[in-house]
């Protein structure tokens, strides 16, 4: 057990894999390397994910790919559909908008209209979210957009620890795992084992205890949450449930209603924007099964209703941060 | 082909054909729901292809599937069985005539979406390149299908991995109700699959022995570890693009004209007959048994046990957890 | 003012506004027609939606392309950054999905990202929705997706009346517009002028008006609403609020917040799976702004978390219906 | 060129070269936030298609969008403003690098989704044929980009339309990290272009009068109604993908030797001054001006107005209603 990034422990869990199955390879843009002169020329992928892969299984399989997303899923899932166990890398969440149909239209749904003659074990792996100044076509989350496609799994994880033991899960997994790198995360660290592991999917993390008010975010907004749970605690003796469903889709509902049963009152924190996203499917769930516990109305917290900005000031401004959310549990327990 | 293989050949030209006549008829009585496009006209191609594959090669189809599902093996009741929405259809009227797949076949699935199949396709064909495979991955597209760009991306991906993965492109000059001339800047589609950088040619997509020698070729070429190539096939559309299309846009005489002059089975069968390779009574029996097995499948489909609602929760998740 | 068929009222909205303006132009496949042996060949659209503007109009201003929904859309938002009012039709809604990006990161993003240099205004028209079999690929709605991304105005009408005047607003609109024609009610009639007139976005309809429950619904799932409110009234004097947005984005929240003021109860309808939905989006508007208004749980009535099925007894066990409407309001009632 | 075309061509490329030098300085700094993607080595692709351009013409760039803007005319001032991310830049700071656009200039935004441009140019395109106009519409898109399905379907649609559109694709070898090589299954990109029904033609992008003269005779055929064209230009890429890339992919001897030998600003100085066009002196004058024109940039950029949070929600609408 040591401290590792999120990018290295993602890193072990693809290692991990890799030796385990041999039918397990990676499918995507820069995420090996070349030969050049008869030496290896590793990349490793643009965000480092994939370092040593290259080096230990070759092209075989590590494949550089055009940049061709359409392709590049395609080639998974037809690969899946043959048995083989393929992980592909999207660079950023944004671009799985020049790829949709192959995920949504054709992964998501093979197994339902071919009616369970086949399963389509594909990881879909991509960096997603705020905080690097990368501009509207390379910050949005697209993780709430998923969660509304039956057939596809979701999981985004907050810290290392979970990155590495969900990413194990999702590519032990039968069914189509969309898997969510938060990019400004790659670098935070945390106590990882080094041996592999599996985190099951839909069993929510509560990295924070309390009785007062339930706290439900999605990836790096988890940390925001925390923060401002241990602000609220320090300063104000709030003590909140911080719960962070690791996988949008299958969703740990029992965790919230239980939660929320104690608390009587939540706030939900994600960093997409407001309109069909997250924050509003976890308030419509409490708002029907946990109705008769609630003690104040939902609160939310999310970007405005606009893209993503690009200047340092401007993105700071559009992403949720601990401020706004303290300020959302004070409204609750007003 | 042996005397076996041209009466399997006969055979599966033969049943493609009447499957769809049966469809039509059936589809006019207000049974069958759903969009259905039929094929008929353009069975050699499918029929031609497919004659060289085995049931661990697979292929990718279209809307217009029903033809590439017959050529590949999937039996006609089970397959008029999902037509009508029946559990005992190949994927339990889960799919209906769109999303017709037959997995032990290597039937990878009918796909509604235009185009899509083919990136699929290249996975099947990678899948048998990393596990040292020798079967190979087709995906068939229309001529209209050839303008979705992941068409490209696909062959692009297929020749920079090498796959054994064969492209056929049905040309029937139309895509929907457009005709391929106002849609396609250049008519040449064996060209514009060329310069993806692949061996590429056109064929009379009426004359199955055109069809069938050039596929092989193709489909031997990958094999043997060749790469990928594509092939251009030509033939008509008897019906209209769905069934429910008034056809307005070409007249009753042109379609007599095209059933009189570009149609594969009377082809096929002067062919063999001048030839002396088969005979009018093995082609009249052959033609009495696919009937009898028509009439089987249709009687089966009508008599298919039906859904219940609660079948609508099946089949999402291996497991959602 | 005479009986129409929603086909027919929109036929009507795109022939006024291609006479009102020369810079009107639709794009899309099979909208128009070609000339064979000097004759002009109609096909006006595989709906029937466009008819008769090709032979008025010509090629020159309906402009039928190649099986290529990326290069329409593109086509469609490059003109209109050029002072162009392009509509593109794509044919179902479900294939977005291969035009994706052209939509959500470019169309919806173009106005922001440039710091308000230019408008967009496209509209881009599709059918939606289940009904007619057409299986998982041809079924969907992706309006609540779309409803999601800052940028698109989107609007979805529930009868030839609104779809007449939604249409116009939305061709005359400066931003871009998706607008969804739900495919079953192509044939339903209702009065409809035979002038043109537009229909505000952001103001909801309220088809039955009641003081018991309010009922929100969208697209075709608004006359089942209907029917339901109507049987409900009938055999157990159950009087409901049924409000129509008719504009998802922007929702007129007013209309929905001042109903449940009034009921207290809630049941929000819509043919979506459940997941980040529009039923989802409603219903956390209320737990938020209407909390201290509301009697009863939130209850939602959508399709199940699969892909829609294409045999009719299972669509139709899959689609809402006005007995589970009915059923959600008993439950709220109870 | 005469003498003073020549002139402005120098002054355009050295600004290009110019502004890159600098902003690499500056983004070393950590004052510009974002992934940055610098032009230098490519400027007489850009300069060479846009000194064609008038402000009605229209084009569309890409994620390495500094030489494109600046060769159609965007200020550097606002351009390194919005590098900085202030209110006064292009897109008050909304936008950044990948996202600059002047539309006063004809500039519709660079895009930093690769081979996006391509179908959003087909439409300026189509605007112009609309209205009678006769500007020309041109998107750039890398080597690595033509990877991208959409490329070919505006490129299809182009021809289907005969527009006045120019495809100008940049082959700097490179796609991120990965060689075009293992890419791309037809190292002839022209080829690729010109199966989709166009005039398709390759020159030394390192060769500013190579690319002007190419780019010309395209664009006057556009001018005149005779349809799209593609042009492929050749030239390196100097620095490493984005800042920050530290290029283990290739060694600080093979750029050095591109520098050396594969630099467009040296082979035009060259070419000017042995044909006695543009003397040493004026070539001088024409850097010691670029360099205040660089150093006002940076020096407005770092005073610029910073957004205030309440700017976020602006622009998101012409009027959400
Ligand atoms: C991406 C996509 N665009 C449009 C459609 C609607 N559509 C279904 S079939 C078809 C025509 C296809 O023409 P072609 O590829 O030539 O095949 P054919 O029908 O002629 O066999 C169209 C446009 C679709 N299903 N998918
Ligand atoms: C659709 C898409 N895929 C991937 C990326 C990530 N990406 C940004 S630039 C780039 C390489 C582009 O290569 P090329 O088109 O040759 O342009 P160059 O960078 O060489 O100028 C990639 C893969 C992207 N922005 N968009
Ligand atoms: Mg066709
Ligand atoms: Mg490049």
């Amino acid at each position: 057990m040591t401290i590792k990034s999120m990018r290295d422990a993602l890193n072990e869990a693809l290692h991990h894999e890799f030796e385990r199955d041999p039918l397990v390879f990676l499918i995507g843009e820069d995420v090996g390397g070349f030969e050049k002169d008869g030496q290896p020329v590793e990349i490793g992928g643009v965000f480092g994910v994939s370092k040593g892969l290259y080096r230990k299984y070759g092209r075989k399989r590590v494949i550089d790919t055009p940049i061709s997303e359409a392709a590049i899923i395609g080639a998974a899932s037809g690969a899946a559909l043959c048995g083989m166990r393929p992980i592909a890398e999207i660079m950023f969440a944004d671009l799985t908008a020049v790829c949709f149909d192959q995920i949504v239209n054709q992964i998501a749904k093979f197994r339902y209209m071919f009616g369970g003659q086949c399963a389509c074990p594909v990881v879909i792996r991509m960096t997603t979210g705020g905080g690097r100044n990368a501009g509207a076509q390379h910050s949005q989350t697209f993780y709430p957009i998923f969660t509304s496609f039956p057939g596809l799994k979701i999981a985004v994880p907050s810290n290392a620890y979970d990155a590495k033991g969900l990413l194990i899960s999702a590519i032990r997994d039968e069914d189509p795992v969309l898997f969510f790198e938060p990019k400004v995360l790659y670098t935070e660290k945390c106590e990882v084992p080094d041996e592999a592991y599996a985190i099951p999917f839909g069993e929510a993390a509560m990295p924070r205890e309390g009785e007062d008010v339930t706290l439900v975010a999605f990836g790096q907004s988890v940390n925001w949450a925390v923060q401002a749970a241990d602000e609220l605690r320090k300063t104000r003796g709030i003590r909140c449930d911080v719960i962070d469903p690791r996988t949008p889709s299958p969703l740990d509902e029992e965790t919230i209603l239980e939660s929320v049963a104690a608390t009587g009152r939540l706030v939900v924190i994600d960093e997409s924007p407001p309109r069909c996203g997250l924050t509003a499917d976890i308030a419509a769930l409490v708002a029907d099964k946990g109705f008769r516990d609630l003690k104040a109305p939902i609160k939310t917290v999310t970007a405005p209703h606009t893209p993503v900005p690009q200047a340092r000031e401007l993105e700071r401004a559009y992403l949720p941060n601990p401020r706004r959310i303290i300020a959302a549990v004070e409204e609750v327990l007003a | 082909m042996d005397h076996d293989d041209l009466l399997g050949a006969y055979r599966r030209l033969r049943l493609l054909r009447e499957f769809e006549e049966r469809t039509r008829v059936e589809f006019q009585t207000g049974q069958i729901a759903g969009f259905t496009h039929l094929y008929a006209g353009m069975e050699a191609i499918a029929v031609g292809v497919c004659e060289h594959l085995t049931d661990e090669d697979r292929i990718i189809s279209t809307h217009r599937g029903h033809g590439h599902c017959l050529a590949k093996g999937c039996d006609p009741a089970a397959m008029m069985l999902e037509l009508w929405g029946s559990t005992d259809g190949l994927c339990r009227g889960k799919g209906g005539t769109m999303h017709i797949a037959d997995f032990s076949r290597g039937m990878l699935g009918a796909n509604a979406v235009v185009g899509a199949g083919a990136p699929i396709a290249v996975g099947a064909a990678l899948a048998s390149l990393m596990t040292g495979g020798t079967w190979v991955a087709v995906s068939f597209v229309g001529d209209g299908g050839t303008n979705i760009g992941s068409v490209y991306e696909a062959m692009n991906l297929a020749v920079v991995l090498q796959l054994p993965k064969i492209f056929v492109i049905e040309d029937n000059g139309w895509g929907e109700m457009t005709p391929i001339a106002n849609a396609t800047g250049n008519r040449d589609l064996a060209a514009r699959a060329a310069a993806m950088g692949m061996p590429a040619v056109a064929v009379d997509g009426v004359d199955f022995f055109a069809v069938h020698a050039a596929a092989g070729e193709a489909i031997a070429r990958a094999r043997r570890g060749g790469g990928p190539s594509t092939l251009v096939a030509s033939a008509p559309r008897f019906y209209g693009h769905h069934e429910g299309d008034p056809q307005l846009y070409r007249s009753r005489e042109e379609i007599a004209d095209l059933r009189r002059r570009e149609d594969c089975l009377p082809r096929f069968i002067e062919r063999v007959t001048t030839e002396g390779s088969l005979t009018a009574a093995e082609l009249a029996a052959v033609d009495a048994d696919i009937a009898r097995i028509m009439d089987d499948a249709v009687a089966k489909a009508k008599a298919g046990p039906r859904p219940v609602p609660g079948d609508v929760f099946d089949h999402v998740y291996a497991r959602y957890r």
